[in-house]
């Protein structure tokens, strides 16, 4: 909403509309960590209803503890991802009014879709979260940056076509658009059909999700978009993605099933895309190949579908966010003090920019899951859950996939301070901005690595309320605000 | 009923060869005509099938404003065609130029 | 080989809609009571007093949607801004696209175009009440100052009209919602009388949503189009 | 004449539907000029778009408006055909001109850089 406004105000000042985005967004963190704790504190989740028909005839927006927690992790990454880009020296290149108002329509889009009760309603803001990402992507004035865009543009309208389907094919069966009434209405749905629709929405929303094999769009998009919009695309659009699917499996469809192609999927997506980390050398490919490797670490825990599994899979979800921010964040100036991009030109750039890459270091060593960074705890519970299940063979695939983790980033970290530097010309500075966001990312990592009941809290909470399906149909069903 | 259902099946027939015929093409200004009968088309459907609004809506975005979005683009992308390499799909402005 | 996957995958995708489309029979009423569809199609005309349900549906009961679709559409005409944005260089000889038309279609554009905005303004007015409405009416509108801009190789529609409008439209909307949750509790709710079916001055805010709609659509399209006809190509 | 109309127009109308959505798709799979490829695109929307409305007519319906004429039909016994496909259409289409449009400005974009628009032709990423 707030959006409509900064083309107005822009008329007024030119620094206004930089100031305005990251005000709204600050608010809205502050506002849904309030209503997190409270929502928490009572049980009882906030149904906002719109145009005052109760569910299921009009829209509803749920903001239970786990979509909350969500919420209030993407708001608080959107508010540093503004710090970071506020007076980022690329943007400041191009119109960076339009920038601020695409980054603006990205966040909303994507609290959308976690928030929202209704299927077409979360269709309306992924195409929100969709257009505002390919514009971003193509933001830069270089043809590779368009060619990204272009790419992503095409797998992501293919996605949304089958998303459209699958919506039109479910509309048929269950003559409701509301989550939490086709959740109760999906035993009457025959089998076949069921599957038929639960295909189209998993293909759908795995593309968004970076699932295999549908993420051909995210090295791309990662790798040729501004340095902030990786970022987001990390913490938000993937969050969105990821929150989605985890939703259709979780509330919408109880196919037999389901939890076991989750786990499959997971564990093929995530070993790919470690191996083609590990042949990357492109830092930003690496990384965007590490990011698609984690979200399929998350769907496998997803997949466990115990309570302790789904807690490590919401905090690997916060981890990955914080992490992958500071990764990209910090890996963004390293890309753009080394001409090439590759990793092997960044030999000792750990002397020209030793806070930057200190950063990187730190982050680099969170992801792989060493204590005592917040990485370690996430990646400990997951696979005490998959013992817990027995799947031992799962446990072994995470092993090896860590070590192979641990081989790229090693290595990038290697170049960084044992390299001979080139020269000694530093080509772009971080700005204060920049390093006050990563500085709130390194405290937010070590203090969670140190103390972790900090938060598991809310994860635990997050967590129950994921899997409490009945408690999410009562919630929603009941909430009579006529 | 039974001057709908002919009249549906007539059209069908069109659309279908009018789709094929948009793919198919190689000259992309013609295809593009060819995606405008299509929703000329559909928007009678729609009106058939007890749907007007979506029928004004399909032909006030779907025949003027997509077909006029993609003339823009074929002309804006075909300027310089002899510079361009190997064109197996000759782009249509060499008609309007 | 390529062609051949494609063709199987094709073949696949088609069998399996056949194949879900065969549960679902054509021209079937599929309304049962409980769904939404019927819950609308019953209290539409008395609650709401809006003789168009589509309306009633698209404005008021799903109005949060369109407030998506309209920063989908704000957010198209931005992105492609952006993404066309170029820096202008110097020594650059640039040449319009457009040729100037003929006299007889600028002056035929010249009598059409009041009328074609008339024509919008009509179907968004009578969204509640008949066929059409914002989207329509301002598809038909941007239709016309198209047609202004290719008759006219002159013909500039201003910009910063067309964001204040825009911006003013998505305000009023916006503004709307808001005093709706402050009136009657819940964003975009129904606070005005309701009237009675088929005035013209009936169904509460819809009409009042639906003209801010039509206005900030109109704004957007043409923008869209200004933008993409003033591309200029480097001779 | 015992020719049962429902089912020809049945057909006529998913035949299309999903002979829209195929050729769209094989469009997209196998054209190699960026152009096509949209308009694969926005073929499949049509296709979809033709689905949504074909699932909510029902036979012997008359529009979801309350006008003089509608009520007359619904005194006649005439059901009315489901609003809300209708209303999710009207969505769809919007969000998909808008898609399109920003499409096909990245086509302009890529034709700047490139001075082509085929897909073989460009080959700085890898596909």
């Amino acid at each position: 909403m707030a959006a409509f406004l900064i083309p107005l105000l822009a008329k007024i000042s030119k620094e206004l509309v930089r100031i305005v985005p990251g005000l709204v967004i600050g608010y809205l963190s502050v506002v849904s960590v309030i209503l997190m704790t409270q929502v928490i504190n009572t049980g009882q989740p906030i149904i906002e209803v719109i145009g005052g028909w109760s569910p299921p005839f009009g829209i509803n927006l749920v903001f239970s503890a786990f979509t909350g927690f969500l919420v209030s992790l993407m708001t608080f990454m959107a508010f540093l991802i503004w710090i970071y880009s506020y007076r980022f020296k690329k943007i400041d290149d191009a119109p960076a009014q339009k920038y601020f108002i695409l980054f603006m329509m990205l966040v909303t889009g994507s609290i959308g879709i976690v928030l929202t009760g209704d299927i077409f309603n979360l269709f309306v803001f992924m195409e929100i979260t969709a257009i505002a990402a390919y514009s971003l992507t193509a933001f830069y004035r270089d043809r590779d940056g368009a060619e990204a865009g272009f790419k992503y543009l095409l797998i992501g309208s293919f996605a949304s076509a089958l998303m459209l389907l699958a919506i039109v094919l479910l509309y048929t069966q269950v003559g409701t658009l509301n989550m939490a009434e086709i959740a109760q209405r999906m035993h009457t749905v025959p089998q076949g059909m069921k599957i038929t629709i639960f295909t189209l929405f998993m293909v759908g929303l795995g593309i968004e999700a970076e699932m295999f094999p549908l993420n051909g769009w995210a090295p791309d998009a990662y790798s040729q978009s501004p340095g902030p919009v990786g970022v987001a695309f990390a913490a938000l659009v993937v969050k969105a993605g990821v929150y989605s699917l985890i939703r259709v499996i979780f509330t919408l469809f109880d196919i037999h099933g389901a939890y076991e192609f989750l786990i499959i999927m997971g564990a093929i997506t995530m070993v790919i895309a470690e191996i083609s980390a590990l042949k990357q050398t492109n830092l930003k490919r690496m990384l965007a190949y590490s990011s698609i490797g984690q979200m399929g670490f998350v769907l496998i825990a997803f997949g466990i579908n115990t309570n302790a599994a789904v807690f490590g899979a919401i905090f690997l979800m916060f981890n990955h966010a914080v992490i992958k921010g500071l990764l990209f964040m910090s890996g963004s100036y390293l890309v753009y003090n080394t001409p090439s991009k590759e990793i092997k030109d960044m030999a000792g750039i750990g002397k020209k920019l030793p806070l930057v890459s200190l950063f990187f270091a730190l982050g680099a060593l969170a992801i792989v899951g060493l204590p005592p960074f917040s990485g370690f705890w996430s990646k400990l519970y997951i696979l005490m859950a998959a013992a817990d299940s027995s799947f031992y063979y799962l446990m072994g695939t995470i092993l090896i996939v860590s070590i192979i983790e641990i081989v790229y980033y090693f290595r990038v970290m290697g170049r960084l301070y044992f390299g001979k530097p080139q020269n000694d010309v530093i080509l772009q500075k971080p700005t204060f901005g920049g390093i006050v966001a990563m500085s709130v990312l390194a405290v937010v990592i070590i203090t969670i690595g140190i103390h972790p009941d900090f938060i598991s809290g809310f994860i635990q909470s997050a967590a129950d309320t994921l899997l409490d399906k009945a408690g999410y149909i009562n919630n929603v069903l009941q909430s009579t605000n006529l | 009923m039974m001057f709908e259902a002919i009249v549906i099946i007539v059209l069908a027939i069109i659309l279908l060869a009018a789709a094929v015929y948009a793919v198919m093409q190689k000259d992309l200004l013609y295809a593009v005509i060819a995606t405008g009968v299509i929703s000329l088309i559909l928007s009678v459907f729609f009106f058939i099938m007890q749907a007007p609004d979506v029928a004004l809506t399909e032909a006030a975005i779907g025949i003027a404003l997509t077909t006029i979005v993609f003339i823009i683009t074929i002309r804006n992308t075909s300027r310089r065609e002899d510079e361009v390499l190997v064109e197996k799909e000759p782009d249509g402005t060499e008609k309007e130029n | 080989m390529k062609k051949l996957f494609v063709i199987f995958l094709l073949a696949v995708v088609g069998y399996s809609l056949v194949n879900a489309l065969m549960d679902v029979p054509f021209g079937e009423n599929r309304i049962e009571p409980g769904t939404v569809s019927a819950f609308y199609l019953e209290k539409t005309p008395t609650q709401l007093s809006v003789a168009n349900v589509i309306t009633a549906i698209v404005v008021n009961y799903r109005g949060f949607d369109t407030l998506g679709e309209v920063s989908v559409l704000f957010l198209a005409s931005l992105g492609l801004g952006s993404i066309l944005y170029r820096k202008h260089k110097e020594g650059e000889e640039e040449v319009a696209i457009l040729k100037p038309s003929s006299q007889l279609v600028q002056a035929g554009s010249k009598l059409i175009f009041p009328a074609i905005l008339v024509l919008g303004a009509y179907v968004f007015i009578h969204g509640h009440l008949t066929p059409g409405g914002g989207f329509q009416g301002g598809a038909i509108i941007a239709t016309g100052f198209l047609l202004m801009m290719m008759a006219y190789k002159d013909y500039k529609v201003s910009h910063n009209i067309l964001m204040w409008v825009e911006s003013l439209a998505g305000i009023a909307f916006a503004g709307i919602g808001i005093v709706g949750l402050v009136v009657s509790h819940s964003f975009l709710e129904n606070f005005l009388a309701i009237g009675n079916l088929n005035d013209l001055f009936s169904g509460g805010i819809i009409p009042i949503i639906y003209v801010a709609v039509g206005f900030k659509v109109a704004a957007e399209l043409t923008g869209v189009l200004d933008t993409l006809l003033n591309i200029k190509d480097k001779h | 004449m015992d020719i049962d109309y429902n089912q020809l127009m049945s057909i006529g109308v998913y035949g299309s539907a999903i002979g829209l959505i195929l050729i769209g798709l094989y469009a997209v799979l196998i054209k190699k000029h960026l152009t096509k490829i949209v308009i694969g695109l926005s073929i499949i929307d049509a296709g979809i778009h033709l689905l949504f409305i074909a699932i909510g007519y029902i036979k012997d319906g008359t529009a979801p408006i309350f006008s003089p004429g509608g009520l007359k039909a619904l005194e006649n016994g005439q059901p009315m055909v489901d609003p809300v496909p209708q209303a999710l259409v009207l969505t769809a289409i919007v969000i998909g001109f808008a898609v399109t449009a920003v499409a096909l400005s990245l086509v302009i974009r890529l034709y700047r850089h490139h001075q082509t628009a085929r897909i073989d032709q460009i080959k700085s990423l890898k596909w």
